[in-house]
């Protein structure tokens, strides 16, 4: 278990490190000058030339992913020259609005998502299993820019049940999760079509195992059987699917952050490239790299919690 | 006031309690009216909508419009821009300011205006330290050429001042006093700071400061209780940037907002059917977007074929289709109400299949030619672009659309980033503009090929108008000069004009805005109804 | 095959989804001879139509016919999915024979760089290409191919990780059988049916991944027809019609519940341990 | 009451499937006495499976019953509500699995799994591990209390079939159905279970029925048998009646082609030649003559009756009828 985690952790790191290096040699094919964008239309020549020089950028390459790397370990992030502020206050800035954004997106398609697909695996082919089937894969397709236009229109225009657009006054937690609502729908309304859809598929496997007929065979009642012997199994698949869904979701939150005008890691990447704010997207990369490897080892440890087998194996 | 915004205005319902009062159902939300200036807590907010995020507090580092709303809000001027439909200017910290000879302006400060931060009364000296700073080589302002030709400021007495030019710099008028080189700083509290300032400020002497920043959520200002103006209409201001316009007016029309930019799309159906107890207002905009044409591009050399293209391009289709009739076409680059303003454009804005033909078949080009058009991936520049598209095919101009992200798209022309810059041929553009006629031509001269001059347009007789322009203080002079160098422009084949858009802004009952005649706000301004 | 087919009918979902898919083929290879209108062509003058017999989904902001835009826009659809999903399944099966077969270390490279891969947002991935390529047509399917090999290559390395230690194969790798003969006499055979649905599945996903990047200004060039750009053109038209987010959204639809249910189908009468090698 | 704890009673299944209706059972007549054990015998595919699932109510969604009764204890399980079989289940009729390998949850402890069949049990948890240890200990577990917090990949396959067994009979039922339960196992764990299964009985003093297609465990373990040949039962009596006079040619077949009654060194195994028939189109007449070497002309066309052999020892061949 220790050795697995020591592992876990080195690959992370790893794949951390690979990552940003692969950033690097992008950023620096792509075109635009970020010196020249960051000044705008009246930098002078001069004015650029020192920009590049503050940004690190006459150096070579490989310098500057080694800089980049001492930096950090020294727990440096850099700085973002626009602004005058270290990339990490700007990272860790916006990430709890992401966090928050992604976890309530992602938990509560778990919690309608998993129930749906038992429901639709245990009615197979019923009417209400045709029907939710049909419902959760139009969700899926929807893309997270229409749903999200769509409910801003429907509840915070028409209905206003909702706020329209940021995160909420600061400290009032009762208004953040207000603006949370519609957001987190927008991408977690296709999430809730893919687990339900993932559950109920696995779930039907799972339930024609040898050991759900020893369990009915018992006369255990269906209850048991389902919630207790056959879920457990059936979620296995749906936990590392959630894990990986991270980075998917994170993609997702670029559009939501974008439509509902919201703070966010997403917006910052976005943001960040737009303008060639290269501090702030090798920072925001980072750490949603960081982000990702967490949650796909969170996710590899829940399934070990679950199964005793992988637990074993580890 | 109407009756009913009292009436909303005195419920002193916060959005939060709103929302609690009405449960999760939000039966009564839905019947609720527009949102007023919020008094939420008892507190006189106002809600307004910037395009993004601040990004420097300090003048000589701003970034142009969006923190300028900012800026102005908090610091004090000589002289500020005057609300309303034509451009004109009010005193502000100047008790009298005047053009005193051609290349000097001399000013007195009103008494008494006071920094906040205990940074003292504002002198003469402060006047000084905040011009100078910004054309001193050492600060590396990005917006030194605001100032021009700026000497220096001597301090004639201690509210007393002379701004001193090298040249006549008629300009300062428009684009610097009242604009963002305008803000006076405290320089007690600068050079304590260090000389710079980031996006906190130490001192400030406006109707307003700055109470917080929460990146990409917003910028709260709060009154200030020193201003020298009396007091604040507002408690406190919360800009929120929202870059995306649709989301703005949705935002408003939610309650979110009590001011907001709202799409040129919208306007007909906000005119038809206006959200209540609110009101939408059209102003023209500054903007100026074109179609440039490289003139050194191996292919459009060819006077000719740039003649056939500026024919080939219908811009009322381009008035329908991208900008949904709202916005007029233009006849050059400075807008209506600017000095040298164009009454009509050499080339009708209407296309002339015929003129377009014959000037391709004077280029040799009969047979069909294919060229590429570069766009920033904007909705409207893309319906624009496919509206060319559209067009140029039917005088036999295949137009290739190349879209560009907004990083990739500002690198297109510059010479010093490789050699795409050879490569494009016809480009839609669209420039930012302040109120000043040399602040459009100046990128158009020769020393700015590889710069901002895409098209890589060249002519001398251009140039030196452009330098005699901007020290020309005689404006029906000035004005005919700006006339004839469109004109050179136009008659280069090398640009086509489409428009200068248009703002059309929203705002509820419960607020009294006040706007620059291109409609951009003036929050120090804004009052409650 | 016809066996499956027949199996197919019996499923009414995968019946509904071979309607729908076949539907979808249909138009697109038919488009240019339903589509009533060019679907490039302006109309300035009929633009921001409703719905009408003269335009069954009403017109854009340019007058172009949307019926006639959907169907163009599911040949480009069918086309970048097909085009992106064999390059992807291509490179797929080879690094993940690779991985699977090859000596250790190589093996975790391979699976080090998928990882990569995968922890890299989408869209910041996408945003690049795009800012170094500029947004096209082969600008998406490289963005496509990239982040859908690692999906892919694993389940190859899995399916070959598992045969790998089957005795018939460890006794034909003892009898001197080339690595070539093994890989493709017993590995593609058995990882052909799984991938094929894998891929069918993957196709919705594709065409949704288009219509995000054609919202950020990253899809097809213009005036290419494709669903994310109707879509796109859409939402900034929403406040004046919603005709064009409609006329957008319902092939999308369509075709992810043609495509899911077939997949689903197949899987289920093909392999229903697939899912678990995922 | 009876002396039977289960009476079949012309039994027929039916499966709808995609080729049509495919019968998989039919006039299947079988008795369980108390306290005996009973084996029922047959290729795979005979219908044994099918038998099982009925008994045990859980057959396939595809499955009807067009006739028969299936008396437990003086009730017709097919006419219970789900409700009632449920109780029955775990309770009264129990039931061994062939696959020791997949026939326990795996994600959950085997304390667990045999708490939680005692739900009905108004027994305080501790009362219930200690009945588990009990039963453990009685299947030859050491160390129950601790192997109690273990999961089933921690045992091994043999130690696996005892906690099935143990699970089984932990409510002591008064039938015991065991599906192959050896099947699985290597020969030496296949004597340990089958003494175990036997020793168990004598104690709880239930009933088994034991499917098989092994005759010699067969033979060592029950006091009557059944042979099912494609979903018929072709001869039934007791264990010794059948083995050491098997009426049916099937039967026959069957004990030449056990390998343990083989007492020559032959290079091949002696096999039954031809195919079970397509029980979806049903020949007419009887179900064997295809691959019976004593076929007569009446077995195309007439069915055969069941009839008496010898005391409680009936068999459906025209052979063996008076006429």
């Amino acid at each position: 278990m220790l050795i697995y985690c020591i592992k876990r952790i080195g690959l992370g790191i790893l794949i951390v490190m690979l990552a940003v290096t692969l950033l690097f040699f992008m950023i620096h094919l792509v075109p635009g000058d970020p010196a020249r964008i960051l000044l705008g239309p009246r930098a002078t020549p001069e004015l650029i030339a020192s920009m590049s020089q503050q940004l690190g950028l006459d150096k070579p390459l490989p310098i500057q992913i080694l800089m980049f790397f001492a930096n950090l370990f020294r727990g440096d992030m850099g700085m973002d020259v626009i602004t005058n502020r270290p990339v990490a206050d700007i990272v860790f800035g916006q990430l709890p609005y992401t966090l928050s954004l992604i976890l309530t997106a992602i938990i509560g398609a778990a919690l309608i998502g998993i129930p749906l697909g038992c429901y639709s695996a245990i009615n197979r082919n019923s009417l209400a299993d045709r029907v939710t089937g049909i419902l959760s894969v139009a969700c899926i397709t929807a893309p997270a820019f229409v749903v999200a236009l769509y409910s801003l229109l429907i509840f915070a225009v028409y209905l206003k049940w909702f706020p329209a657009v940021g995160a909420g006054e600061k400290g009032d937690f009762g208004d953040q999760v207000a603006h949370l609502v519609l957001p987190a729908f927008a991408i977690g309304l296709s999430w809730v079509g893919y687990l339900s859809r993932l559950v109920r598929a696995s779930m039907l496997e799972v339930m024609g195992e040898n050991h759900i007929r020893t369990a009915r065979a018992y006369g255990l009642p269906e209850r048991l059987v389902v919630f207790r012997y056959a879920l457990k199994l059936a979620v296995l698949p749906t936990v590392t699917v959630i894990g990986v869904g991270m980075g998917f979701l994170l993609s997702a939150a670029v559009f939501t952050e974008i439509v509902f005008a919201r703070p966010g890691l997403g917006k910052l990447i976005f943001d960040s490239i737009s303008t060639r704010n290269y501090p702030v997207v090798m920072g925001s990369v980072l750490v949603s790299t960081i982000l990702f490897v967490i949650s796909t080892t969170i996710s590899d440890l829940i399934n070990a919690w679950l199964d005793p087998r992988i637990r074993a194996s580890l | 006031m109407k009756k009913t915004d009292q009436k909303n205005a005195t419920l002193e319902l916060s959005r939060r309690r709103f929302i609690q009062a009405s449960g999760a159902l939000g039966v009564a939300a839905a019947t609720g009216g527009m949102s007023q200036v919020v008094f939420a807590d008892g507190k006189k907010i106002l809600k307004v909508r910037a395009y993004g995020d601040l990004r420097s507090l300090d003048p000589a580092f701003s970034q142009g419009v969006i923190d300028e709303e900012i800026q102005s809000s908090i610091y004090s001027k000589l002289i500020q821009y005057k609300p309303g439909r034509e451009w004109g200017y009010q005193l502000d910290a100047a008790e009298s300011i005047e053009q005193a000879t051609p290349t000097t302006i001399k000013f007195k400060l009103k008494e008494g205006i006071m920094f906040t931060g205990g940074h003292g009364e504002m002198t003469a000296e402060d006047v000084k330290y905040s011009f100078e700073r910004i054309i001193a080589e050492a600060t590396e302002s990005t917006n030194k050429p605001d100032w021009g030709t700026l000497k220096e400021v001597t301090v004639d007495s201690k509210y007393e001042g002379t701004i001193v030019f090298d040249e006549a710099y008629p300009p300062a008028w428009n684009i610097a006093l009242p604009y963002i080189v305008g803000n006076i700083v405290s320089k007690s509290a600068w050079e304590k700071a260090g000389g710079k300032v980031d996006t906190t400020t130490p001192s400030v002497s406006g109707p307003y400061m700055h109470k917080a920043w929460e990146p990409k959520q917003r910028t709260v200002l709060a009154r200030n209780p020193d201003w020298h103006g009396g007091s604040a209409e507002f408690d406190e201001i919360h800009i929120l940037p929202i870059d995306d316009e649709s989301t703005a007016q949705i935002a408003f029309e939610a309650g979110d907002l009590d001011y907001t930019r709202v799409p040129l799309g919208s306007v007909s159906n906000l005119k038809a059917s206006p959200p209540e107890n609110s009101t939408l207002e059209e102003y023209p905009s500054l903007f100026y977007v074109w179609v440039g044409m490289n003139v050194e591009n191996e292919q459009l050399s060819n006077e000719n074929l740039r003649k056939a293209i500026q024919h080939a391009i219908d811009v009322p289709s381009i008035m329908q289709a991208s900008y949904f009739g709202a916005a007029q076409p233009s006849t050059g680059i400075i807008a209506p109400g600017l000095v040298g303003h164009r009454e009509k454009s050499l080339v009708a804005p209407e296309m002339n299949i015929a003129k377009a033909k014959e000037y391709l078949a004077a280029a040799g080009m009969e047979g069909g030619v294919t060229v590429t058009l570069d766009v920033l991936n904007k909705a409207a520049n893309v319906t624009t672009a496919q509206v060319i598209q559209a067009t140029c095919a039917q005088v036999g101009i295949n137009v290739e659309v190349n879209l560009h992200e907004s990083g990739a798209f500002w690198s297109l022309g510059d010479s010093s980033a490789g050699e795409r810059y050879k490569d494009i041929q016809l480009i839609l553009n669209r420039f930012s503009m302040a109120p000043d006629p040399s602040y459009a031509t100046a990128w158009f001269v020769t020393e700015q090929k590889g710069i901002w001059n895409w098209e890589r347009y060249s002519d001398a007789e251009f140039d030196k108008l452009e330098a005699a322009a901007k020290a020309e203080s005689d404006n029906t002079k000035r004005a005919a000069m700006y006339e004839k160098m469109q004109d050179l422009m136009e008659e280069s084949g090398a640009y086509r004009f489409i428009t200068h858009e248009a703002t059309p802004v929203i705002y509820n009952n419960g607020v009294k805005p006040a706007f620059r005649p291109d409609g951009l706000p003036l929050f120090r301004y804004f009052a409650s109804a | 095959m016809l066996q499956a087919i027949k199996r197919i009918c019996g499923d009414p979902l995968g019946l509904v989804g071979l309607f729908l898919v076949a539907l979808m083929v249909l138009s697109a290879v038919l488009a240019s001879v339903i589509a009533p209108y060019d679907p490039i062509a302006l109309n300035i003058i009929d633009r921001l139509q409703g719905p009408s017999f003269k335009h069954l989904l009403g017109t854009d902001q340019l007058g172009r016919d949307l019926f006639s835009r959907v169907l163009f826009g599911g040949q480009v659809a069918l086309k970048i999915a097909l085009i992106s999903i064999s390059i992807a399944l291509c490179i797929g099966v080879v690094l993940g024979m690779i991985a699977g077969f090859g000596p250790r270390w190589l093996d975790n490279i391979i699976m080090l760089l998928f990882d990569t891969i995968r922890s890299f947002p989408t869209v910041m991935f996408a945003l690049a290409t795009v800012a170094l390529v500029g947004p096209s047509l082969s600008t998406v399917v490289v963005i496509i191919v990239i982040t859908s090999i690692p999906t892919y290559g694993r389940v190859v390395r899995t399916q070959t990780l598992s045969i790998k230690s089957n005795e018939y194969i460890q006794a034909e790798l003892a009898m001197g059988a080339s690595t070539f003969r093994i890989l493709s006499m017993h590995l593609l055979p058995n990882v052909v049916g799984p991938l094929f649905i894998l891929a069918s599945m993957d196709i919705p996903t594709v065409i949704a991944l288009e219509a995000g990047l054609s919202f950020l200004g990253m899809g097809v060039k213009p005036p290419t027809p494709s669903w994310g750009s109707i879509l796109n053109d859409g939402y900034n038209l929403i406040r004046n019609t919603p005709w064009p987010i409609i006329a957008g959204s319902i092939p999308l639809v369509l075709v992810t519940l043609g495509f899911t249910f077939l997949g689903e189908s197949l899987r289920d009468l093909i392999d229903p341990k697939l899912r678990k090698s995922l | 009451m009876s002396k039977n704890v289960l009476t079949i009673r012309n039994l027929s299944v039916n499966y709808q499937t995609d080729q049509g209706t495919l019968q998989a059972m039919r006039n299947v007549n079988i008795d369980v006495p108390k306290g005996s054990i009973v084996g029922v015998v047959g290729e795979s595919g005979c219908g044994k499976s099918t038998l099982i699932s009925t008994i045990i109510r859980l057959l396939a969604t595809n499955a009807d019953i067009p006739n028969g009764e299936v008396d437990f204890e003086g009730r017709d399980i097919l006419t219970l509500s789900e409700d009632e079989m449920r109780k029955l289940r775990g309770d009264r009729l129990s039931i061994v699995f062939q696959d020791p390998m997949s026939s326990l949850n795996p994600v959950l402890t085997i304390g667990k799994q045999m708490t939680d069949i005692q739900y009905r049990d108004k027994k305080t948890m501790a009362q219930k591990r200690q009945r588990s240890i009990n039963m453990l200990e009685s299947v030859g577990i050491p160390d129950p209390a601790s192997r109690l917090n273990q999961y089933p990949h921690e045992f091994s396959g043999g130690m696996r079939q005892r906690i099935a067994i143990a699970m089984a009979l932990q409510a002591e039922p008064s039938l015991l159905i065991a599906d192959e339960p050896t099947t699985a196992l290597d020969a030496t764990l296949e004597v340990q279970i089958i003494h175990l299964l036997k020793q168990l009985q004598s104690t709880i003093g239930c009933s088994v029925l034991f499917i098989s297609h092994h005759l010699g465990v067969i033979a060592e373990l029950c006091d009557y048998v059944v042979v099912i040949y494609a979903g018929e039962v072709v001869e039934e009596g007791t264990v010794s009646d059948v083995f050491k006079r098997p009426q049916h040619p099937y039967t026959e077949k069957l004990l030449e082609c056990d390998p343990a009654n083989i007492a020559q060194k032959t290079r091949e195994l002696p096999t039954i030649p031809g195919n079970v028939p397509d029980l979806v189109s049903l020949p007419s007449g009887c179900i064997f003559k295809d691959r019976c070497h004593t076929k007569i002309d009446r077995c195309d066309n007439e069915r055969p009756q069941r009839i008496d052999a010898a005391d409680k020892h009936y068999v459906s061949c025209h052979l063996r009828s008076p006429q």
